[in-house]
């Protein structure tokens, strides 16, 4: 199916939403070029959704992961559509990566009822119960423990699922972390930690945050296997996520994966960024994932230029259907404010 | 004499609504905190300032930027996210002698620190049959109105001010900005102060040695004669504002800005609801058991007879706050509404 | 003006990094916009030619206003630059005194309000934001009424339709005007509510009261409304513990509110008690005149001579008052002080000051004062001196700005013309608030005051 | 009017304006006004009330006269003598 092909009939409802590419998840992304080309998507969603919040169509928090589309692709794609995904407030890439369709994302950031959370999340709480994708958690290190539980839940069950979660280092250092890395270890349950380190926790910098800066050597302590990657290389990414999934699956124990990466943005759209020495940032931008990838993959002839343009016109078609649908979709009306309260609320049908 | 009365002889009760002096200078709620944490750093050695980020990035809310080039690291310490960590490493340090500022980054985080706060903080005198001492002061953010959703938009000043032990204080002005601070530092109990989100913005003027304010008493923040507001925080703008519009309809209302949560200042809520017979309080809370609640409570138990209509409360629709504005709007008090209650409660209602 | 965080509203164009003729790409940095928390880089999100600088350096405008226009390089029309707000298509002119920010007016089509018929609530009327999400808000409202689920009590105050309209049950009566009533001796039964769900408000009682006053005058019997037997007096049954509370908070606020100056001056009171002593040997005891009535009747009409200190504080401003409520304290057996008001008490003489300060006085210490009666004076007397004291150094009632107080007249030593002899004097002060006027003002209140009871036969 | 009559009609009146007075515990020598706390108008109406009692008109500058229970007394008694 191509971008144009999904775009066409392109609806205002999440029903018609759910029908485009991302629905089907990680078809044919496991290529390299698929890989790309999903990171690709990330990085120019992003890149809208900065210009959007300048102006002021998108409101609240921003928080971009532009230069961390290798974890995002890396392990959320490596999932299996039984397995969970609990993420951060940091969370746009992870969700189109767990194929969260971008117009519901869009739309969610706009505030309409057509959101993946119906305009009440906006961009740090993005749900899609469906694809076992439990939000943006925007109190740090408070989605670890809910992580453990759902794991707790498959595993009395008897269920393969693995709760994969996603926290940054800053979450490393709150104590929601260490009790849920020892609940997990302690309980066998099958939970896939992965930390994406990207260096800072919001201003402050992994050295000032941690006595112990090596995070894989900490979790280790916790009794599970844990592994430091390389989170600028999707390839690596991919390849250890991999088998730490078929670790968690075949051990029923939890399994820890430190993903050094590194935003390119600052924090936040407010974010003034006086903590970051540019010279640094400018030495990671050389290991940007996608530039890299794209040279690497052209070099061996598994992608032609042509190839990357004709992705380039394809996102940007999808991503101006996606703008299209949201600026113009209904807001929810107010009298719907009190909706999803509690399951025997008003608007609500039988309890689930 | 207590210590917690040590200001009661500032006289300063309404200048910030006084044409400024002509030594005031142009300031805002942010820069007043900032001059009033310099200030109190400056007077004190044993003041120190640690928080996420208050630091090197300049404080969340950029309340901090420039201290830690001036105190050094030493005062102005970042911490890692571990607001239980520091918290109680605030409560600890104040025991020992310091005065400490911790500052969490919004009142959401802080409930990772409630413990700390409620069974250390709040508890330790009582509990040491008054051997123990927390002199220590604990700043955050707090409030909706900025789009930041369900799990940054909380407002929770009601559940601190149920916890004995504990000062609780909102400052809602420049001069309560710039002013409460060193006195929250001199009580030997801890202090909390909630600084809403959407004031940091507020500009102004103050005098340019302003002085401490009375962190025991609500203060007027304008007279009449039909109705009392009763507001604190972000709702005081709104509770104003629509004095404004009901000055217009004919209608005399007194505005009473709480700005101390716990201990609350009976006295001035029962004087000015003596005066004007009726009653709407604001609070940007959740209705159930909020401090509206409270205030409400406390009028019907010892101004009955004073009461010519309904106790009206303007508070939040009970659900958590929706990130889409026009919801974000629906589910908080805004000024139409104040009005329409204080039409209600004198009566003006069609 | 780029939207750089939740809570900006405006911004400064702090510096340019391009001018007009440069080439832009997407992603460029252009400008530094200063914030309230910081200075903060902008970038462009267009390709092209800088055209236009439309802000300048130092310059504050709000989110959502042009700050640049940059042509496309394809000889297009230009497009305003930084904020895809401006993208948008034009809108229909609004009225122009305080034209909404473009961010407004889009939000106002976003959701179909039309600006035109909106009253702002804004500085000089403009339409805020918030009246544009009110607008929708109420259209919601009118349309799905919230009342239950959202807890918004709007159908109070309204009788619905399906309510009881008659009489039947329980009366609704607010707090206030029971008390009243039962102060006043106001059967409730006879009266009609003019409030929500046709409760009774004090209002309803004032009017009966005064009603029941005037048929009273009426008629020959001329016998007062009394409240019923059953009624403690007021002032005895009014826990003397809360009114101890309400005098020490409002003294405390206002020893921590207002800036109060002190003056005080002897006055010679020979003339004035010679006048007094006259005229009470032709009154009827019951009407006999006190030296305390004299001193009120001169206050009140040296207050009209210094208009400055008769008035109120309020908002950060003197509002002086169109009459002279003279207040005066009158203290309770039993603790605690009332302050009744005489109504235009600069122009009754003395004799009918000394009637309204004996009605009062009485009817304050049974309880029996008219809410009128207490409301707000222009300015205040103690009388302490009644107690034995010399001079009284008192608190001014806030929000009036001054007040008056005489001691006690004792007889000392004075010399008048040059001779020393023994006169009756009485030392009067004046408390006065700084924020609304100062020593030489209050300097000409109390001369006022000494010059009228020199000519007491004026009065 | 005998001394006890007298000082019986102060008592009487006395209490009238001050309801809550310990007469018992007042002295024959004590300052009436600072003892029971009458301010002027209380005065005036103790004076009216006696006149009308007693059946003759106290003047204004009598009030000396009534200053203590013992002189208020012993004015009564040679007012009503001095009348009758």
């Amino acid at each position: 199916m191509t971008a144009t092909e999904q775009r066409s009939g392109t609806a205002t409802e999440r029903a018609a939403a759910d029908t485009t590419e991302q629905a089907t998840g990680t078809s044919g992304a496991d290529t390299p070029a698929g890989l790309l080309r999903a990171m690709l998507r990330i990085r120019r969603f992003e890149e809208k959704c900065a210009e959007l919040y300048s102006a002021t169509k998108i409101r609240g928090f921003l928080h971009l992961c532009i230069g961390e589309e290798a974890v995002a692709v890396g392990v959320v794609g490596a999932l299996a559509a039984e397995d969970a995904v609990v993420s951060t407030y940091r969370e746009h890439g992870h969700a189109l990566a767990r194929g969260v369709p971008m117009t519901a994302i869009m739309a969610e950031m706009f505030g309409r009822s057509t959101g993946c959370s119906g305009g009440r999340g906006g961009s740090m709480h993005l749900f899609d119960a469906g694809r076992r994708f439990y939000g943006g958690n925007a109190i740090v290190a408070g989605g670890l423990p809910v992580a453990v539980g759902l794991a707790l839940a498959d595993h009395l069950t008897g269920s393969p699922a693995v709760t994969a979660c996603l926290f940054g280092d800053g979450a490393f250092a709150e104590g929601e972390w260490h009790e849920s890395a020892n609940l997990a270890a302690l309980w066998h349950l099958p939970v896939l930690f992965c930390c994406e380190n990207n260096r800072y926790a919001m201003g402050t910098s992994l050295a000032r945050e941690h006595a112990q800066t090596d995070l894989a050597a900490r979790a280790a302590s916790y009794g599970m296997v844990s592994w430091a990657v390389d989170g600028m290389d999707v390839t690596q990414v991919r390849e250890a996520t991999t088998k730490a999934l078929a670790y968690v699956r075949d051990s029923g124990q939890p399994c820890f994966l430190e993903l050094r990466t590194y935003r390119f943005r600052a924090h936040s759209m407010y974010d003034p960024d006086r903590y970051r020495d540019p010279a640094e940032i400018e030495q990671w931008k050389r290991s940007d994932p996608i530039p890299a990838l794209t040279e690497q993959l052209v070099q061996r002839g598994q992608v032609t230029t042509a190839d990357v343009e004709q992705w380039e016109r394809e996102i940007g078609q999808e991503i101006a259907a996606a703008v299209a649908a949201a600026d113009a979709a209904p807001l929810e009306p107010v009298e719907d404010l009190t909706r999803h309260l509690t399951s025997t609320g008003p608007g609500e049908g039988s309890a689930s | 004499m207590s210590p917690r009365t040590a200001t009661a002889t500032h006289r300063r009760g309404r200048k910030a609504s006084a044409p400024p002096a002509p030594t005031a200078t142009a300031t805002t709620y942010r820069e007043a905190l900032r001059e009033a944490h310099r200030e109190a750093m400056r007077r004190d050695p044993r003041v120190f300032l640690m928080g996420e980020d208050v630091g090197r990035y300049g404080g969340a809310f950029a309340v901090s930027l420039g201290l830690l080039e001036e105190f050094g690291e030493d005062r102005v310490r970042d911490t890692p996210l571990s607001e239980a960590a520091f918290t109680g490493a605030g409560i600890g340090a104040a025991m020992r002698g310091m005065r400490p500022v911790v500052e969490i980054m919004t009142v959401n985080f802080s409930l990772l620190a409630l413990d700390q706060v409620l069974n250390n903080a709040a508890t330790l005198r009582h509990m040491s049959g008054g051997q123990l001492s927390v002199p220590l002061v604990i700043r955050m953010t707090t409030g909706a109105g900025r789009q930041l959703a369900a799990q940054h938009s909380h407002s929770l000043e009601g559940w601190y001010a149920h916890i004995p032990g504990l000062r609780v204080l909102a400052p809602a002005t420049l001069e309560d900005a710039r002013g409460m601070l060193w006195p929250a530092l001199q009580d030997p109990d801890p202090v909390v102060i909630f600084e809403h989100g959407s004031l940091y913005n507020l500009s102004g003027h103050l005098p340019a040695d302003p002085g401490p304010v009375d962190i025991e008493r609500a203060a007027v923040r304008r007279s009449g004669t039909d109705v009392t507001l009763v507001a604190f925080g972000g709702t005081l703008g709104k509770a104003l504002t629509a004095a404004e519009s009901l000055a217009a309809q004919g209608i005399s209302a007194e505005v009473v800005d709480l700005r101390v949560l716990r201990p609350l200042d009976d006295a001035t809520i029962l004087e000015s609801v003596a005066r004007t017979h009726r009653l709407v309080v604001v609070d940007e809370a959740w209705r159930t058991g909020s401090l509206a609640a409270e205030v409400s409570a406390r009028v019907a138990e010892q101004a009955f007879f004073e009461l010519d209509a309904h106790v009206e409360r303007v508070g939040a629709v009970e659900v958590p706050v929706p990130y889409a504005q026009h919801l974000e709007e629906a589910t908080l008090p805004q000024v139409p509404g104040i009005v329409e209650a204080a039409r209600r409660a004198v009566g003006e209602d069609g | 003006m780029p939207s750089l965080g939740a809570d900006m509203d405006e911004g400064i164009l702090l510096e340019w990094l391009v001018k007009a003729g440069d080439a832009v790409h997407r992603g460029d940095i252009v400008a530094v916009v200063e914030t309230p928390k910081s200075a903060v880089e902008v970038e462009t999100f267009d390709d092209g030619t800088v055209q236009q600088l439309l802000v300048e350096e130092g310059q504050t405008v709000p989110v959502g206003a042009p700050l640049a226009v940059i042509a496309d390089g394809h000889g297009a029309a230009p497009v305003e630059a930084v904020p895809a707000v401006a993208a948008t298509p034009p809108v229909v002119a609004v009225p122009a005194v305080h034209p909404p920010s473009p961010v407004l007016r889009h939000r106002a089509r976003e959701l179909g309000v039309d600006l035109d018929q909106l009253t702002g609530t804004g500085p000089d009327g403009a339409v805020t934001r918030q009246d544009v999400e009110h607008a929708v808000a109420v259209h919601a409202v009118d349309r799905h009424p919230l009342d239950r689920h959202v807890g918004r009590p709007r159908g109070r105050g309204r009788v619905p339709a399906a309510a009881p309209t008659g009489r039947a049950g329980r009366l609704r009566v607010s707090p206030l005007a029971r008390r009243l009533a039962a102060e006043q001796g106001v059967d409730l039964a006879t009266l009609a509510g003019s409030g929500p769900g046709e409760s009774i408000r004090a209002a309803d009682v004032r009017d009966a009261a005064a009603a029941g006053r005037d048929a009273a005058a009426a008629g020959r019997d001329g016998r007062p409304v009394e409240p019923p037997a059953t009624t403690p007096p007021r002032a005895e049954h009014a826990a003397p513990q809360d009114m101890r509370t309400a005098i020490a908070a409002l003294m405390s606020r206002s020893n921590r509110e207002v800036p109060h100056y002190y003056l005080s001056t002897t006055i010679d009171l020979h003339a004035a008690l010679q006048w007094m002593h006259e005229r009470n040997r032709e009154l009827e005891i019951a009407d006999r005149l006190v030296p305390a009535a004299l001193m009120l009747a001169a206050t009140a009409r040296a207050a009209r001579q210094v208009p400055q200190l008769n008035g109120h504080w309020v908002d950060g401003g003197f509002v002086p008052a169109v009459q002279v409520r003279l207040g005066f304290i009158v203290s309770l057996r039993g603790g605690g002080l009332l302050v009744p008001a005489i109504a235009e008490a600069d122009s009754v003489s003395v004799v009918e000051t000394m009637a309204r300060v004996r009605d009062l006085t009485r009817r304050a210490r049974s309880g029996r004062l008219r809410a009128s009666e207490l409301a707000e004076p222009s300015i205040t007397v103690s009388n302490l001196g009644e107690q034995g004291v010399e001079s009284v150094q008192g608190v001014i009632y806030p929000p009036q700005v001054a007040l008056v107080g005489f001691g006690t007249p004792v007889e000392r030593p004075w010399a008048v013309d040059g001779l020393i002899g023994v006169r009756p004097l009485v030392t009067a002060t004046l408390a006065g608030d700084h924020r609304a006027s100062d020593g030489a003002t209050g300097a000409r209140l109390l001369r006022a005051i000494d010059a009228l009871l020199q000519r007491p036969e004026e009065l | 009017m005998t001394p006890q009559e007298a000082r019986s009609m102060l008592e009487t009146t006395l209490r009238e304006i001050v309801p809550d007075a310990s007469l018992a515990e007042l002295g024959g020598s004590a300052d009436l006004r600072q003892e029971l706390e009458l301010d002027s108008l209380d005065f005036v109406e103790l004076v009216d009330r006696l006149s009308k009692r007693a059946g003759f008109r106290i003047e204004d500058d009598d009030a000396d006269e009534l200053r203590t229970a013992d002189s208020a007394t012993s004015f009564l008694v040679r007012g009503s003598a001095g009348r009758s």
